[in-house]
């Protein structure tokens, strides 16, 4: 029973995730793209939910959802009028987009489908979710599988990006 | 909890107090002390670059996070002594009333993307990894739009970053196909576990991650940005760009590659035979027909990356050795040349070949030492520039790569061809008329660092020490 | 340091005087004290060598001195001479004191002229001395890229686009011969660069060896104007400078066959002795078409240049006869087509100097408005055609007495058919004498022309002087070149 | 029956690619910046499916995809204050417009 | 005899002190310095005559051959080495005399003849190379000095020849003197190359002591159909009959006579023209090993003597009679030489008669050439038509010319008619074709000869307005004195004692069947001419508008010029050198040219590439890397 619901609600987000991607890149109203990328990153933390990491469903759902696309609609509505719809795409853009994407589709879901993964059943090794304990001592720690220099290294990074931002954007 | 493991990574910490010290004069001195920004960050920098002189020994931190090697410690100060020119070429342009305003920001995110590019040379784990790839290239495209007003400016900032995005999230898509063969993102796990692997799955992940990291160095067909950026882009960026983003991320790959695939050599390397060629043709036609100079620039430095990446074809101690002298070489010569173009460009504000004609006339030292530049990138000898190639097509050869060699040596003859035309432009046409670059007397600092750069040029080659030292360190391992 | 390294100071010594020279006279000093330097030099070595020779030393390289430059590869700086160097370093010292007279009046940028000049000499002098396959490469190109502002700074006519095509088209050579070297290099299991230490126990394999022998040959074999690779020469000479076509002529498209006679032949007997019958073919080829192209050429400039592709032509001819007679011949061939065709540019220069024009059709009768001139171009040309006498006869003589020594059809009959091109040098000399020297005088104006300055007599009369030298007195010439010819010869029989 | 693990890869592979087209057919630039975000999802998603179904006993995957978000937020955060700047020049956001510098 | 090598030294001197110096002399003292220089030397090469035919005989009758200095000049090989020094034999020495004496007079005659020449100096020194030249080439030791001097005579013919060089018909002919010349000498080299290949040597006495050893080395290989000695024979004598001008090399030699006159008399006459003869002469044993080589010769002698004879019948030109009659006497003397073998003296009377032809025709054909000098001189022009009643004006020359005129057409008691009878009987000796056939060259010659002399000092009087011919100056006609009693004396000389087949003395006696016979046929060409010539008449035209056809063809030299004229120029010019100057430039250089424009093309072709457009360059990129996914998996 929780096994048909778990594929139900796979079937959903799967579904979510296909046709509000198709339509974030096809729409010609770019704040319904922003939406319908919204929509998208809400299906994506839910098959994090699903897959227990209910964690990073979380940190999905706070940074993309509510930092990220907030910028997205902000930047959005100071460039643009609301409504706006950009002019019909030149069918030549089209094929020569379709061909890429196509292609890359082809490409990957050939080498993903003919690769010979050994899947563990999902119930066999953990069971719940991921300990926050267990998360933070990761994300602090020194050692093998662990990420504090990841950690200090980023938010060098993160501080580069605010200064260079501000740079850019600031009126002087 | 072992706090001692950040010793090991002395050239960072160094990097990031000097960043600091930077941060803080910048947010916290007063207008008096700006000015002395300039000067102060070559001082500090210079500090740094000696403090790290000496080669680090072999060690790893953080649970193999972190890897560094003689090699790779000698690969960070080659970046410094780069980074140290363009400071230096800097200090003038600095100063200028458009960027004066942003000259703290100028030099802390271009201390940060050094920083991005030491994390890259030296980790261990592809996390580490594309923080170190994303640290370099995102704080560039601030970087490249710092003359904000400036059309050109922000159009290349825009270019570069929208392709840096996406070449990173192709790196990514690489990056996670990886990890789901392997199971690990440590380099040394994953050549363990893909030891005996010739999937497609494999092969489209080396493809990918090789896609990622040939748009640092811009490899043909993933170059496509560069001559706009380096044309776009301040002077001093482009050249920050064109040597010690370049250099790192040739290192940075070759580090991939022989740590990570090394087992199997056969698939990247069959790719990068034809990168290679493509890379070098392409380039050279490219530039056959430019008349800016720095775009000129941009498609040299396309086919030198070809030229760089025979080191890492070739697979050996030896490969690298070439790889680490020939970047070291190159830095000093596209230096020297962008050194040139920026002192000309900020007296006269000329870019253009043609604007080059009689510039011998007018301002012979430069010309003589543009001259120098170009005949080293061409592989003239006696200029260090015969050398490093000498070094890295025996490398390949000795690999057995003798048709990949003889097509860069075809190649060579076209590349001769456009540095010629500039040395030509300078030497034998005839100044325009009216239009002529005046004569003028360029900076300190850009004087000192171009006879730094002659001297490099000069003296790298016949000083065989320092090839010698490089391959002493290189046969100790990465 | 042994003194053959001064063969490369002296040059690096001037560039650094020239630098530092004020005025035309100071920059005259220095380049005529150093030209005279190197004279005196070339001339002890000289001595030197006969005197070592005499005393019983029979190593294949005397003076060699060897002093390691990079460890990881093996390279040396080692330099030592045999008999064939020693006379190309005479060849090359007269060449470049007579240049440095030739081009007295040098205009526009002098101290510019000289260094770059200098610069040549080194990479020039640099290549004859060493031993070492890279230093011998990197001398090589040291040598070819000063051509590139030499023809464009101060040439004439098309200047840029035949400074160009030169370059190119030498570095095109040179691309070849790096792959050559290096395939060598890792091939013959030495891990050693030493040229006499691979030709004497190497083993460079068959199959190696039949890529590797056509990537040298043809790499030197463009320097040394092998046909089809012959047309930078033509354009680039008739752009040049005199002292500059001097030197290229003179010395620098004997680079070419040194090199295949030292590198691809020496290193590569086995290759060569299967392979010759191809280059053999080619060469062949430039030593008729040469002199036929020479024939109705109307630039005095092309008809030397010309004329010299059909003369170096059977300079690669006979090395590639690959016996001591023809190799002999060879070397000797490449010293007298050194010095005649160096004063035939240095005459053509002097003449271009005073007449602005190089079309015979536009000259005549010079002989009675410049004598001395004249007199000498004469001379330049009997030498050129084979006069015995001058050096052009005994050289010519030995390549085909020697090629004539091997027993098959096919190099016998390309040796006649070479042989012919005797005759076809005379069509071409005599054609450009009787137009240019005599006759009636075409151009009035020209009647107020000069005869030839002090320094253009002292340049000039160098010259005639070696050339009738080595034509009176081939022994001592022929024996001193046998000597080095002879270890290659010997590889060359065990190869058989 | 358990969800197979390829049915999520052939989902993030989909928007992957669905990324690639709006990256290379949009005109407007935060369009193109969209999109991206698409594509970098993608690749977590790859991350975190892996680490669950494969190799569930370290959380590289999961953390890779932590730090990935961080990255993300942080070239957005670039990308749309450089996109800014070009508004403030030139008064759109259309990238044919970033054409001034080619051949 | 070491003092011999004074005779090659002092020339040599004298040609680089005048070379040198000349220019800082005076005309007189740089004369007189170059005539003391070679009567010197002349007086050397008769002592060096006179000590060697006195030397005894050896044990086999023969003069020993000396070679008095031989030093290694340039070694190619072990064996092959070519030498420089002095061969002292019977022939050697003959024309060692005849080229000091003919060369002394030239220089004595030339002292009036270039009196006031622009340049004089120069002559003395060209005089003294080309002396010192022919001089070594005679006393040559082996086959590679032979060909080093046979260069240099070459070469100061050249210069000579050009010696006015101002006028353009002296230079060009002087470059075609010199190209055809090389053009043989070619052939001679290729000779040379082949015979010293087989036989190891180039020493002329290695060679004689085994004549057959070229035949022996090369026993059954053949090349084209002829075996490969008959093959290097044939070749040398290419050489040979080049410098002797025998047809159809011979184009060079009526052109040479742009020249001074006194040096178509030294060069053109007398001494380098021999040169042929002598080569043959010298290397005679060896070519009875390869009988079809001398019949060869035969051949070309005969032709060539009968086609000169012809065309010197009807030539205009002075100078230009002479020089055919040149080339026709030189090729009695082929004949001579390819009628003999060297089994005895009997069958070798051709060698001895060839030689005393050489000896004799050097005398009188340099005192007809002094004396047309002389003429020339007197009149300033070399056409006929210029001249008649000349005697009266020029006593000395008109007697000295007809005595050379006498010899040359064989009536006895001059010398010609001695040398010449020998020849004959020799031909006659091999066959009566050949015997008659000579004979009536022999006629022929002596009808062109008076009508020479008829058109010159008889005819009728041409309007001297301008000047009055007179006598030449002493300088000039002192040595047209001597020759002439040279000529007048020299058939008495033992010839036979001195020089033969194989060394041994040979009794000359004449054969009065033969010698009747062309005395006959001598004076019936005599009578001919008189008729025809004697005073101004219309016969001669006559003739001419008769054998129209004969007769223009002959004018023309049966158009060997123009045939040549074609294949030089037409041919080689146009159709070689031309197209090939063309593939160059144009093909080869041009595919050096499309390699650039091509790359050009190529980068201009791609340059849309880099279209400006993010977009386009992520779409690469893409692609770039799915397709570098894609090949890598399929490879």
């Amino acid at each position: 029973m929780e096994q048909i619901a778990n594929q139900v609600i796979f079937g959903l987000l799967a579904l979510v995730i296909v046709v509000c991607s198709i339509l974030t890149v096809t729409t010609r109203r770019i704040l319904r793209a922003a939406t319908y990328l919204l929509f998208v990153l809400f299906a994506t933390a839910g098959i994090y939910f699903q897959l227990d990491y209910t964690f990073l469903g979380a940190v999905q759902l706070a940074v993309y959802a509510g930092g990220i696309v907030v910028l997205f609609v902000f930047s959005i509505l100071l460039t643009s009028h609301p409504g706006d719809k950009s002019e019909l795409l030149t069918a030549k853009k089209r094929v020569v987009g379709l061909i890429a994407s196509i292609f890359g589709t082809i490409v990957c879901g050939y080498t993903l489908l003919t690769y010979p993964f050994f899947t563990k059943p999902l119930t066999s090794v953990i069971t719940g979710e991921v300990d926050m304990k267990e998360i933070g001592h990761a994300l602090m720690g020194m050692e093998k599988y662990q990420y504090l220099l990841p950690f200090e290294a980023i938010s060098v990074l993160l501080l580069a990006c605010i200064i260079g931002g501000i740079m850019i954007a600031r009126k002087r | 909890m072992d706090y001692s493991q950040f010793l090991v990574m002395r050239g960072e910490i160094s990097l990031l107090v000097v960043f600091l010290l930077i941060f803080l004069i910048d947010t916290f001195g007063g207008q008096k002390s700006l000015k002395g920004l300039s000067v102060a960050a070559c001082v500090l920098f210079g500090l740094h670059t000696i403090w790290n002189i000496i080669p680090a020994e072999s060690a790893s931190a953080f649970g193999g996070m972190y890897q560094i090697s003689p090699i790779a410690s000698l690969v960070k100060t080659v970046l410094n002594i780069g980074t140290l020119i363009v400071l230096l070429q800097s200090i003038s342009w600095v100063d200028t009333p458009d960027v004066k305003l942003r000259r703290g920001e100028f030099y802390e995110l271009l201390l940060v993307t050094l920083f991005g590019m030491y994390l890259m040379v030296s980790s261990g784990h592809f996390l580490l990894f594309f923080i170190g790839l994303e640290t370099a290239s995102l704080p560039m495209a601030a970087l490249i739009a710092i003359n904000k007003k400036d059309t050109e400016s922000y159009e290349a900032g825009a270019k570069y970053l929208f392709t840096a995005v996406f070449s990173s999230a192709l790196f990514l898509l690489g990056l996670s196909f990886l990890y789901g063969v392997s199971g690990t993102l440590y380099f040394d796990d994953i050549a363990v576990n893909i030891a005996t692997n010739h999937t497609p799955l494999l092969i489209a992940t080396i493809a990918f991650v090789l896609a990622g990291m040939g748009f640092k160095l811009s490899l043909v067909p993933f170059h496509l940005w560069t001559a706009d950026v380096y044309q776009g882009a301040p002077t001093q960026v482009t050249s920050y760009l064109s040597v010690i983003s370049k250099g790192s991320a040739a290192f940075a790959l070759m580090l991939i590659l022989y740590k990570v695939f090394s087992l199997d050599p056969v698939v990247w390397q069959g790719i990068m035979w034809a990168l290679i060629v493509l890379t070098i043709t392409l380039g050279n036609l490219f530039a056959i027909r430019q008349k800016n100079l720095k775009r000129f620039l941009a498609f040299s430095s396309i086919s030198q990356a070809g030229y760089i990446m025979l080191g890492i074809i070739a697979g050996s101690a030896q490969g690298m050795t070439a790889l680490v002298y020939y970047v070291l070489v190159y830095i000093f010569s596209n230096l020297a040349a962008f050194g040139v173009i920026s002192s000309i460009e900020h007296h006269s504000g000329k870019v253009g070949m043609d604007d080059y004609n009689g510039l011998y006339k007018t301002n012979p030292k430069l010309s003589v030492v543009m001259m120098l530049a170009m005949f080293s990138l061409a592989g003239i000898p006696p200029f260090a520039g015969f050398f490093s190639k000498f070094f890295i097509f025996a490398s390949a050869i000795h690999s057995g790569f003798y048709i990949l060699v003889l097509i860069a040596l075809l190649n060579t003859i076209i590349s001769l061809y456009y540095y010629l035309l500039v040395v030509k432009a300078m030497f034998i046409n005839n100044e325009n008329e009216g239009c002529a670059i005046a004569s003028f007397r360029s900076d300190n600092g850009s004087r000192v660092s171009l006879i730094v750069c002659v001297a490099g040029i000069l003296l790298l080659g016949i000083a065989s020490c320092v090839y010698g030292y490089f391959t002493d360190l290189s046969l100790l391992g990465i | 340091m042994n003194f053959l390294s001064l063969f490369v100071l002296i040059p690096l010594l001037m560039m650094l005087g020239l630098w530092m020279s004020r005025d035309m006279k100071q920059i005259r000093t220095v380049a005529v004290i150093g030209s005279t330097l190197l004279l005196a030099l070339s001339v002890y070595t000289l001595v030197e060598f006969l005197a070592e020779r005499a005393a019983g030393n029979t190593a294949t390289m005397l003076f060699t001195d060897s002093r390691m430059w990079y460890e990881p590869l093996n390279i040396h700086y080692a330099v030592g001479v045999d008999g064939v160097s020693v006379a190309m370093l005479l060849l090359s010292s007269i060449i470049v004191f007579a240049g440095v007279f030739a081009s007295w009046k040098i205009d526009p940028l002098p101290k510019e002229f000289f260094l770059w000049f200098m610069l040549l000499s080194t990479g020039v002098f640099g290549f004859f001395i060493s031993v070492d396959l890279f230093t011998m490469f990197m001398f090589y190109e040291v040598a070819l890229i000063p051509m590139y502002l030499l023809i464009g700074v101060w040439g004439s006519g098309k200047k840029t686009y035949s400074a160009m095509k030169l370059t190119l088209m030498l570095m095109g050579g040179s691309a070849l011969l790096m792959i050559g070297i290096l395939g060598i290099y890792y091939q013959s299991g030495l891990h050693s660069m030493n040229v006499v230490e691979i030709a004497e126990n190497g083993h460079i394999p068959m199959n190696w060896q039949y890529f590797l022998f056509p990537m040298t040959f043809v790499g030197f074999g463009v320097l040394g104007a092998m046909f089809p690779f012959h047309t930078w020469s033509p354009d680039g000479h008739a752009s040049a400078p005199t002292a500059v076509s001097m030197l290229h002529a003179g010395v620098l498209m004997k680079l070419g066959g040194y090199g295949c006679f030292r590198v691809a032949i020496y290193l590569m007997p086995q290759a060569a002795t299967e392979l010759a019958w191809i280059f053999l073919i080619l060469t062949g080829i430039s030593v008729v078409y040469g002199a036929f192209s020479a024939c109705v050429q109307t630039d005095l400039k092309y008809i030397n240049a010309y004329s010299s592709v059909s003369h170096c032509g059977l300079v690669l001819f006979a090395i590639l006869m690959l016996n001591t007679t023809a190799m002999t011949g060879a070397v000797m061939q490449m010293l007298s087509h050194g010095l005649m065709t160096a004063l035939f540019f240095a005459l053509i220069g002097m003449i271009y100097g005073r007449t602005h024009t190089r079309d015979i059709r536009e000259m005549g009768g010079l002989m009675q408005i410049m004598p001395f001139l004249s007199v000498c171009y004469v001379i330049a040309g009997l030498a050129s055609l084979g006069l015995p006498g001058l050096s052009g006869f005994v050289a010519e003589m030995t390549i085909f007495v020697g090629s004539f020594e091997h027993a098959d059809i096919f190099r016998r009959v390309l040796t006649i058919v070479a042989c012919t091109s005797i005759v076809i040098t005379a069509v071409y000399i005599l054609r450009v004498v009787g137009k240019l020297l005599f006759g009636a005088v075409q151009n009035e104006h020209h009647r107020e022309l000069t005869d030839a300055e002090w320094w253009e007599r002292l340049s000039t009369i160098t010259l005639i002087v070696c050339v009738a030298a080595i034509g009176c007195f081939p022994h001592w010439i022929s024996d001193l070149i046998r000597e080095g010819v002879e270890p290659i010869t010997n590889l060359l029989s065990q190869a058989l | 029956m358990e969800i197979p693990m390829i049915a999520y890869l052939v989902v993030s592979t989909i928007m992957f690619f669905a990324g690639v087209y709006g990256f290379i057919t949009r005109k407007n630039m935060l369009a193109m910046l969209i999109s991206l975000e698409l594509m970098l999802n993608a690749a977590d998603i790859n991350f975190v499916v892996f680490n669950r179904y494969l190799y569930p006993e370290a959380f590289e995957g999961f953390f890779f995809t932590l730090f990935a978000i961080g990255i993300a937020a942080a070239e957005t955060a670039l990308a749309i204050a450089i996109i800014i700047n070009i508004f403030r020049h030139i008064r759109n956001v259309e990238v044919r417009n970033l054409d001034k510098m080619k051949y | 005899m070491e003092y011999s090598v004074i005779i090659l030294l002092l020339p040599l001197c004298m040609f680089l002190f005048l070379g040198l110096a000349g220019h800082k002399l005076s005309e007189r003292v740089a004369g007189i310095l170059g005539t003391i220089g070679l009567t010197v030397t002349t007086v050397v090469a008769y002592m060096v005559a006179f000590n060697y035919f006195t030397m005894p005989r050896n044990a086999e009758g023969v003069f020993d051959t000396l070679q008095p200095i031989n030093l290694e000049w340039l070694r190619f090989t072990e064996h092959l080495h070519i030498d420089l020094g002095i061969l002292l034999d019977p022939i050697s020495v003959m024309m060692l005399v005849v080229i000091t004496t003919v060369s002394l007079m030239v220089h004595i005659y030339s002292l009036g003849y270039m009196h006031g020449e622009k340049g004089f100096q120069r002559y003395y020194a060209f005089l003294s190379l080309f002396s010192f030249s022919m001089l070594g080439l005679v006393v040559a030791t082996n086959i590679f000095q032979m060909y080093i001097f046979w260069e240099l005579v070459g070469v100061s013919s050249y210069l000579l020849i050009g010696f006015y060089y101002t006028k353009p018909a002296a230079v060009s002919a002087s470059k075609k003197a010199f190209i055809v010349t090389r053009f043989a000498d070619l052939g001679f080299l290729i000779g040379i190359l082949i015979l010293s290949f087989f036989t190891e040597t180039f020493d002329f006495q290695t060679l004689m002591s085994n004549p057959s050893s070229l035949v022996t080395e090369t026993a059954g290989m053949t090349f084209m159909g002829c075996s490969v000695a008959a093959w290097a024979m044939a070749l040398i004598f290419m050489g040979g009959a080049g410098k002797s001008a025998m047809f159809p090399l011979h184009i060079w030699l009526p052109d040479a006579m742009e020249g001074p006159t006194p040096v178509s008399a030294l060069i053109h006459a007398a001494t380098m023209v021999v040169a042929g003869v002598y080569l043959v002469a010298r290397l005679f044993p060896m070519y009875c090993a390869v009988p079809e080589v001398l019949e060869l010769i035969t051949w070309v002698g005969a032709i060539t003597a009968l086609y000169a004879a012809v065309v010197a019948c009807v030539q205009t030109d002075i100078k230009r009679v002479l020089a055919f009659s040149t080339i026709s006497q030189i090729a009695f003397m082929m004949v001579a030489l390819g009628v003999a073998f060297n089994t005895d003296l009997h069958a070798g009377l051709g060698y001895m008669a060839s030689m005393f032809h050489l000896f004799t025709h050097a005398m009188f054909k340099a005192l007809l050439f002094l004396g047309a000098g002389c003429i020339i001189h007197a009149v300033h022009s070399n056409e006929m038509s210029e001249m008649g009643n000349l005697r009266k004006y020029m006593p000395v020359t008109h007697i000295t010319f007809l005595i050379a005129c006498l010899a040359i057409a064989g009536i006895p008691p001059f010398s010609g008619f001695f040398s010449k009878d020998e020849i004959l009987t020799a031909a006659f000796e091999k066959s009566a074709f050949w015997g008659v056939w000579m004979t009536a060259v022999a006629g022929l010659t002596a009808f062109y000869m008076f009508r020479l002399y008829y058109r010159i000092f008889w005819w009728s009087k041409p309007s001297y307005e301008h000047h009055t011919p007179h006598e030449a100056p002493m300088s000039m006609y002192l040595p047209l004195v001597f020759l002439a009693l040279v000529t007048c004396v020299a058939g008495f000389i033992p010839f036979g004692e001195f020089v033969s087949v194989n060394g041994e003395a040979y009794h000359i006696h004449l054969d009065w069947s033969v010698a009747t016979t062309s005395i006959i046929v001598a004076l019936l060409g005599i009578a001919l001419a008189t008729w025809m010539y004697f005073s101004e008449n219309t016969r001669p035209k006559a003739l001419a508008d008769k054998f129209r056809a004969l007769h223009t063809a002959a004018y023309h030299r049966f158009y060997m010029d123009e045939l040549y004229m074609w294949v030089t120029h037409k041919i080689i010019f146009q159709r070689i050198c031309r197209p090939i100057a063309w593939f160059d430039r144009h093909v080869v250089d041009g595919t050096m040219n499309m390699l650039a424009t091509v790359t050009n093309g190529v980068s201009y072709g791609i340059r849309k590439l880099q279209s400006g457009y993010i977009q386009w360059y992520v779409w690469v990129f893409i692609m770039g890397a799915l397709l570098i996914a894609v090949l890598a998996m399929c490879f």
